[in-house]
């Protein structure tokens, strides 16, 4: 009655498959799904099994195919995977093409109402009556398509065994300890579950298995972890612009700053948050902020990236520090607005006309979108420069397991500001662009200082060191050359990259950002046959001379990342261009996360040429 | 006010030129630079110190000026049309200290537009100074948004847009001041910069100010003859600084007073028909009427000292944020703990 | 009484310098000098001499010092010098900082009213009684400020033997022939003239004299040759905002399109001019108009061009044909908006978030801002994408000497625009982004098209063939893929590079637009060295095979630019990685064209090594 | 009108099916979809061809909304609040052809606010719909600044600042063709659609149009039952078609008419107090009372059909301008030659 018999046939001897598969769930966007979805995620989590999920969703609000997709791996391999174990089919639109999907042997389960019966017979598949179950709830009425998406949640406790406490726990976090919600959620999977140990017999060989793999462990996304970072980098101004998929940013700093944030004496704020008119604006008041001596940021993506170009060149020429996140979409132009890609690099590092180069810093996890999120207002105070933290919507929005935060290890870094003491000892010499310490960056003041020499005049035209209007050329030269300069004093403060070594590697594959995950299992696999690599994950540029001697040390280097046009592999053929013969560009994006499949076949490919 | 202290210094003990800025290297006769030398004079007179004042400006000749006065404030010159922003970031650094804004016509009514309708909208404390031409003075005279209907200039032609007008502008957007002056009168623009200065929330004041480079026909809006005139007054305006006592003759027949937050006082004496400062539409009638008979409307058309100020709406620490000490604006490794074990 | 006797004394075997020295003449800006300015290189032109003249002036309307540097050269070079052979002294402020200039043996003529002596023997100089002369003359008192500025023409006439019928010559054609104007200043340059020959002696050893070497040349700047470039191009519509030195350009248009392309039926218009409220607009309705199958272009500089990054990005992205002049000053930011520059080449090439390539043409030369003027829109529509001109200020804005302009050579190419009929022949089959013959190119639709299958949904997010919307992978790397052929296509289309060679000569110099006449003549200063060099002188990116060989054929490639990071260079490092260890970066920018001096001082230093 | 093909066919011959365009992937009850089921009809019954129309949007909900109706017309959905300046780039390819803007109040009222302006400055020909729901849908509900004060909505908190009024600022800006109208409100609105169809000129209708998704409460202004219960319309609107005579009981004590460029009239007939359409400052007035009152004033609050549009003001020739032949666009051999001549 349950599952294809043929299949069953053929998979009578097959081994059970624990906790390593991949689950695809096809929902109605707008509907809800994504609670149950999180649900699931975290319930599996909480049983120590290491886990991801991608949420593939349209650029719509509601009515529209969305997908999620789980990733269960004992291994701790976390990546997206090209295409599931598993499917859970609840999207009418959608569901033949999920179903379609599974390879044989694969398992469905599906919303009966949608389809009475599918016709494939390879594979495993259990019907659901969800609208019976929903009504049989007591749920209320206005609820009930609400809740409907809890039944599937309630058929993976049955058939995969994922445990109901932690589903309780799940729902728990979820609603923020309020009964209500919590209980009727969990009843319809608690009613759900029972209904489908009485009525399916479980054939498939998939099952969930408790392990101690995520003990003191998180799940969090990206742009929650920025958040935390920044408020605990001591942000006090944000200006910030709706855009998928940087929202979630700016609305995790409003959850984080009056908790983190306020005055303990005077229950007043140290930060504001300003949700600009656009992105022009809110990158302009980030620099009025940043010039006036706070810890200013903002963050947007591409489109709103687009639109800082010029004030950027003014952050970079006037040397002004902020920190600007981009959270990456697929472009050009909209593009793929709910879609990942690290197409933005290039463009970052340029960003501004004339003669610019700016700071970039690469985030790998939720960790580092953490220590980013201070450690990039030390170094923007530092260099009194704007500092990009390029994040992407994998990276951002999906939840990912990361260690629990450490405290920042280093007192904050206000950078060279100079009060009004520090001023006398200045003996009147004081200029704003004075290259004082030969590091190519000068003092500054900032407003509120009330020492009588203490003003100078801000503006992006040309400037002496006394920051004078100047047009002449050597002023304008000398400018230029400090700033080079500084840009070469900023190798030694950013984060070196992480290396990871294999025995008699020959070849090494240097990635950045989200990739991290499908780079390193590919790595296993291309071991497993015969190609071991070393890696280096990028975290920053410019770069360093780690980067240097990685890339001299090996034979061939994989340059791998989620764009068209190698955009780091560009950056890298400049920066080392005696070595450009052995870089190879492993690049695409199509919207998808990279998967480990994708990358051992380009590089298999190529190795073996 | 000022002369106090002898020799030409104030109450703080400075002279005048302590309130200047580097030679001016606008043209001969320029409206705005008849606009800096009052800045210069009603700062000295209301002893500000200089360095409690941040000055902001876009691109311009008339953005171009705050570096001829002033030049112990703090100042940044920025991008053309985006004072606005920069300024409302800045505030929030040091809000004791007081903003000014500068821009002309092409700065604010044209590339401008969207942040000035909504720095208006915020409420932000800066006082926004509008120096307004009609052209763009610094690339050579091209018609602005505010230039006139029909206005024919020599390399030109002929202007076919309706103009903006920065007062109808400024109304339609709630801004909490809002006034007219003309930098040909600067007896009264005097006065209204005062009663600005004092006002805590965002203060736009419209300065016709010629450019005499490209765009000072006399029979034209932007020209100094035609200022002159036809300039009317809608009310004799006198600002009352905070500590001193309004004068005996203070008749509430004629004289209307508005408190500010710091204690001063805006006196406005009847000069033709009643104007209520307090109703946004009143001002409306009047700009239309203004526009009907072809003259110079200026004076305090709108206030309203209830709004909160952006400051106020974000609830900041009474200290100027960027003199916070690190470990008052970094959490402590307890916070870390507990946000730690809130997450999943 | 006149020259200093020792400086006499030191030159009095001295040969005469005819046609062979550089003028520099300091004014206050706003005084009018510059139509004397004008009329002096006009009047030279007219002699037959070459000739090029060099405005330096302030960010400033009035009362801030400028110069204007002419040179005059027999051999035909055309470059900056560095320092002048005569100075013209007639700016208060800039008074001492223009007599210490000049070199011993230097001649200076001043306004004796600014200072009564000058102190240095070592040169020969003129004092001038302007402000008597000026008084003497007939002209109203309200110009006599004004006028005041032809009496060093007056001067040029007496001591250099400027030809006084030449004079008349281009006053006549400043003033369009109206007699008053010209009949003024030309009486004051008569009468100065007549004063010099009756008080001055001459002793110094520079004059002018009489050539063949103009004859069927023109004198014009860039500016104005774009702007009958793109009337000849039938630009449709112009989107514009006033910015230094980009508004030449549209004032140009503003003169010729009424001339040229008023209907001679109807007498309306064939093309609108729009002063927009910023660059967002003003890009933004060009992209409108280009869309809707005009001829459309846009022009501005550096922070303009900034500001039009996200539309830039929907152009490539959507395919929408325009032309976007950006007549380059010194960035980054602000910088210093009335100096020449070369660095928006990074920039515009990548101009966008996300994997944008823009194609690029550099012109050279006046001639060639009239030929991209046109050729740009066939290029654009045959592309159906942005096309980029990088201009610069010294191109733009100074008046150059050039070929008289030859009518296009080809017909208009509309490029793969469809109608009504066209539609028929597709059965059905049309698709807004198929790509029918293979070369990245699709057909279009525009507007007022009546056919009912011609509407299509133009957009920036992903479609597919059909411009419907679209998240598909496989949709958007399709595209992608076919966008990045188009950009292989366009090779074809760039204008070629132009090349000089030299005998023996091993190693080549690479550079591009206005830095033309620098490389020329440091190139035969290298020869006469003894170091022959071969030129490529770059019109377009993307690059094409010329290129290539011409770096492959040479033992060293200089790469010579007008900006600080070598940007040119870089991206030819990426089009050429193989050859990377023999391209050297010679770049500099300082707001001042590059002289051949410093050429010949930066290739010569590399090859001693 | 309509239907007079026979078989639901317009004079055209056409069937409303072949105005629809995708399907619809709003949100079942938004606004947006009310206002294109609307423009759908009115486009069909006025029977224009679909091809003579042109649509532009910006981003956001209402601006995708452009995908689901009249997929026969060209139509561009360009970039954030940029919108206006697309479109009057595209209105000089083809000025015989109808161009219709579609936004939203973010698209408009925050990051449009400059461009928005613009456009009506120059009075481009255009017919432009704020679909004005207080919230940026498509980015899930944070506030727009057409956001009341003092709104509270569960996820965004409390909104602080004074909303922007797109009517009141259609009015500062001298637009010549001003309304506002309640998705709700389907019969008003296809008139208002048809009259501004018409208009030769820029016609900006505010169009209330709730997000059910994130702005619907029933306190709130932007929600439908607020809109059901406070709209109040200024006048009774009908629009008759130009082949049309105006029905036989039209009173002149009680109706005012208004003839349209292209002979189309608009007959307004009195409901409560008069309202004179050509006065500006009379609209404000009724804007104030309508705030002071707490209702949705909805209706033509004003129009000028003498302004030239753009498309006069540029002087084009007749003939679409992409349909001149490569020889109008290029000048003769001859004229460049008068052009080297010319050269000095
Ligand atoms: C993004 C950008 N576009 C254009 C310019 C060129 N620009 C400089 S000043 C100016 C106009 C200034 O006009 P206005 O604000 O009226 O000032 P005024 O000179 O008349 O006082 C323009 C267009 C610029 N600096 N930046
Ligand atoms: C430059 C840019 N910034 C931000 C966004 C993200 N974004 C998409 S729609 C939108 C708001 C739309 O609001 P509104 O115009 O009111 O439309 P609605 O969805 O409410 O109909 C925003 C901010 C974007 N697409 N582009
Ligand atoms: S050009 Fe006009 S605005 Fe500029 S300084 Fe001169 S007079 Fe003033
Ligand atoms: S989110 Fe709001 S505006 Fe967007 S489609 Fe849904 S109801 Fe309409
Ligand atoms: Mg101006
Ligand atoms: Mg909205």
């Amino acid at each position: 009655m349950t599952a294809s018999d043929t299949a069953l046939a053929e998979q009578e001897n097959r081994e059970q498959v624990v906790n390593d598969f991949s689950i695809t769930i096809g929902t109605v966007n707008g509907s809800g799904s994504q609670t149950s979805n999180l649900t699931i995620i975290r319930s599996i989590f909480k049983m120590g099994i290491p886990v991801s999920g991608k949420n593939i969703y349209p650029s719509n609000i509601q009515g529209m195919p969305t997908w999620y997709t789980i990733r269960v791996s004992k291994d701790g391999y976390l990546a997206r995977v090209p295409e599931p174990d598993i499917v859970v089919a609840m999207c009418p639109e959608s569901f033949q093409e999920d179903v379609d999907r599974l390879p044989p042997g694969g398992l469905l389960i599906y919303d009966q109402g949608i389809r009475a019966e599918v016709e494939r017979e390879d594979i495993f598949s259990y019907p659901l009556p969800v609208q019976k179950l929903v009504r049989a709830s007591d749920a209320p009425r206005n609820l009930q398509d609400y809740v409907a998406n809890m039944v599937y949640v309630g058929a993976l406790v049955a058939l995969l065994e994922l445990e109901i406490d932690k589903v309780h726990q799940a729902l728990d976090f979820h609603f923020s300890g309020r009964e209500k919600p919590v209980d009727l959620n969990y009843k319809i999977i608690q009613s759900t579950a029972e209904w489908c140990s009485e009525n399916l017999e479980k054939v498939d060989p998939y099952h969930l298995e408790r392990m101690e793999a995520t003990k003191n462990l998180k799940l969090v996304s990206g742009n929650e972890a920025a958040a935390i970072g920044a408020a605990f980098g001591g942000v006090q101004f944000m200006g910030w612009y709706p855009i998928t998929p940087a929202t979630g940013l700016a609305d995790m700093l409003k959850v984080y700053l009056p908790k983190l944030r306020k005055d303990p004496e005077t229950g007043k704020n140290t930060f504001a948050v300003v949700q600009a008119e656009d992105e022009l604006a809110a990158i302009g008041m980030a620099v009025g902020a940043g010039w006036g001596g706070l810890r200013a940021m903002t963050s947007t993506s591409g489109p709103g990236l687009s639109l800082m170009t010029e004030f950027a060149g003014l952050a970079y020429y006037s040397e002004t520090p902020l920190v600007i996140w981009d959270v990456q979409r697929v472009g050009p132009s909209t593009g793929l607005p709910t879609r990942t890609s690290q197409g933005d690099v290039i463009m970052a590092h340029y960003l501004g006309h004339g003669d610019t180069q700016n700071i970039l810093l690469l985030p790998g996890s939720p960790y580092e979108c953490f220590k980013f999120g201070w450690r990039s207002f030390d170094i923007a105070e530092r260099l009194q420069t704007p500092v990009y933290v390029l994040s992407d919507l994998d990276l951002g929005v999906n939840q990912w397991i990361t260690e629990e935060f450490e405290y920042p290890e280093v007192e904050m870094d206000r950078g060279k500001v100079i009060w009004e003491d520090d001023l006398e000892a200045f003996e009147g010499d004081w200029g704003r662009y004075l290259d004082v310490d030969g590091d190519g960056i000068p003092y500054r003041t900032v407003p509120g200082n009330k020492h009588p020499e203490s003003a100078w005049f801000a503006r992006g035209t040309g400037h002496d060191e006394y920051a004078r209007y100047s047009e002449d050329p050597e002023d304008f030269l000398k400018n230029m050359e400090r700033l080079r300069k500084k840009y070469e004093t900023a190798r030694s403060l950013m984060p070196e990259p992480v290396l990871d070594e294999m025995e008699s590697a020959e070849v090494g594959i240097l990635a950045y950002g989200s990739t991290d995950p499908a780079v390193q299992e590919a790595r296993d696999h291309l071991r497993d046959r015969g190609i071991p690599t070393d890696s280096l994950r990028l975290r920053a540029i410019p770069f360093t001379s780690v980067v240097h001697e990685f890339i001299k040390a090996h034979r061939q280097i994989y340059v791998v990342e989620m764009n068209r046009d190698g955009q780091v592999h560009k950056l890298l053929s400049l920066e080392v261009p005696e070595e450009t013969g052995k870089m190879v560009s492993v690049a695409k994006v199509d919207g998808l996360p990279l998967t480990a499949e994708w990358i051992v076949d380009q590089i298999e490919s190529m190795e073996e040429k | 006010m000022a002369k106090r202290g002898g020799n030409g210094q104030n109450e703080l003990g400075l002279t005048k030129d302590e309130y200047r800025g580097a030679p001016s290297t606008l043209c001969k006769g320029c409206g705005h630079q008849s606009i800096a030398n009052q800045v210069i004079s009603v700062v000295y007179e209301m002893d500000v110190l200089p360095e409690k004042i941040m000055k902001f400006s876009g691109i311009g000749c008339s953005s171009k000026s705050p570096a001829y006065f002033l030049s112990r404030s703090f100042t940044f010159n920025g991008l053309h049309g985006r004072m606005p922003s920069l300024a409302t970031g800045a505030v929030f650094a040091d809000h004791t200290l007081k903003a000014m804004g500068f821009s002309g016509d092409g700065d604010t009514a044209s590339i401008g537009m969207g942040q000035f309708k909504h720095i208006m909208r915020r409420n932000v404390p800066l006082l926004y100074i509008v120096e307004n031409n009609g052209v763009y003075g610094l690339t050579k005279g091209q018609f602005s948004a505010t230039a006139d209907q029909g206005l024919e200039l020599k390399k030109q032609g002929l202007n076919p847009y309706m103009p903006v007008d920065i007062v109808r502008e400024a109304l339609a957007s709630n801004a909490t001041f809002v006034a007219r002056a003309f930098s040909g009168d600067v007896k009264q623009l005097r006065e209204i910069l005062k009663a600005a200065l004092s006002h805590e929330g965002i203060a736009i004041i419209d300065i016709i100010s010629p450019c005499v480079s490209f765009n000072n026909q006399d029979d034209a809006l932007h020209s100094y003859s035609w200022g002159r005139d036809h300039e009317v007054a809608i009310h004799d305006l006198a600002y009352v600084p905070p500590r001193e006592e309004i004068e005996v003759d203070y008749d509430k027949e004629v004289m209307k007073k508005v408190t500010m937050h710091d204690g001063s006082k805006i006196v406005l004496q009847k000069i033709g028909e009643e104007h209520d400062i307090s109703k946004r539409v009143d001002a409306v009638n009047l700009l239309d009427r203004a526009d009907e008979e072809g003259i110079l409307l200026t004076g305090l058309f709108y206030i309203d000292t209830e709004q909160p100020s952006l400051i106020d709406i974000k609830g900041i620490t009474e200290e100027p944020l960027n003199r916070l000490t690190n470990d008052r604006i970094r959490p402590s490794r307890e916070d870390l703990q507990d946000v730690n074990e809130m997450l999943f």
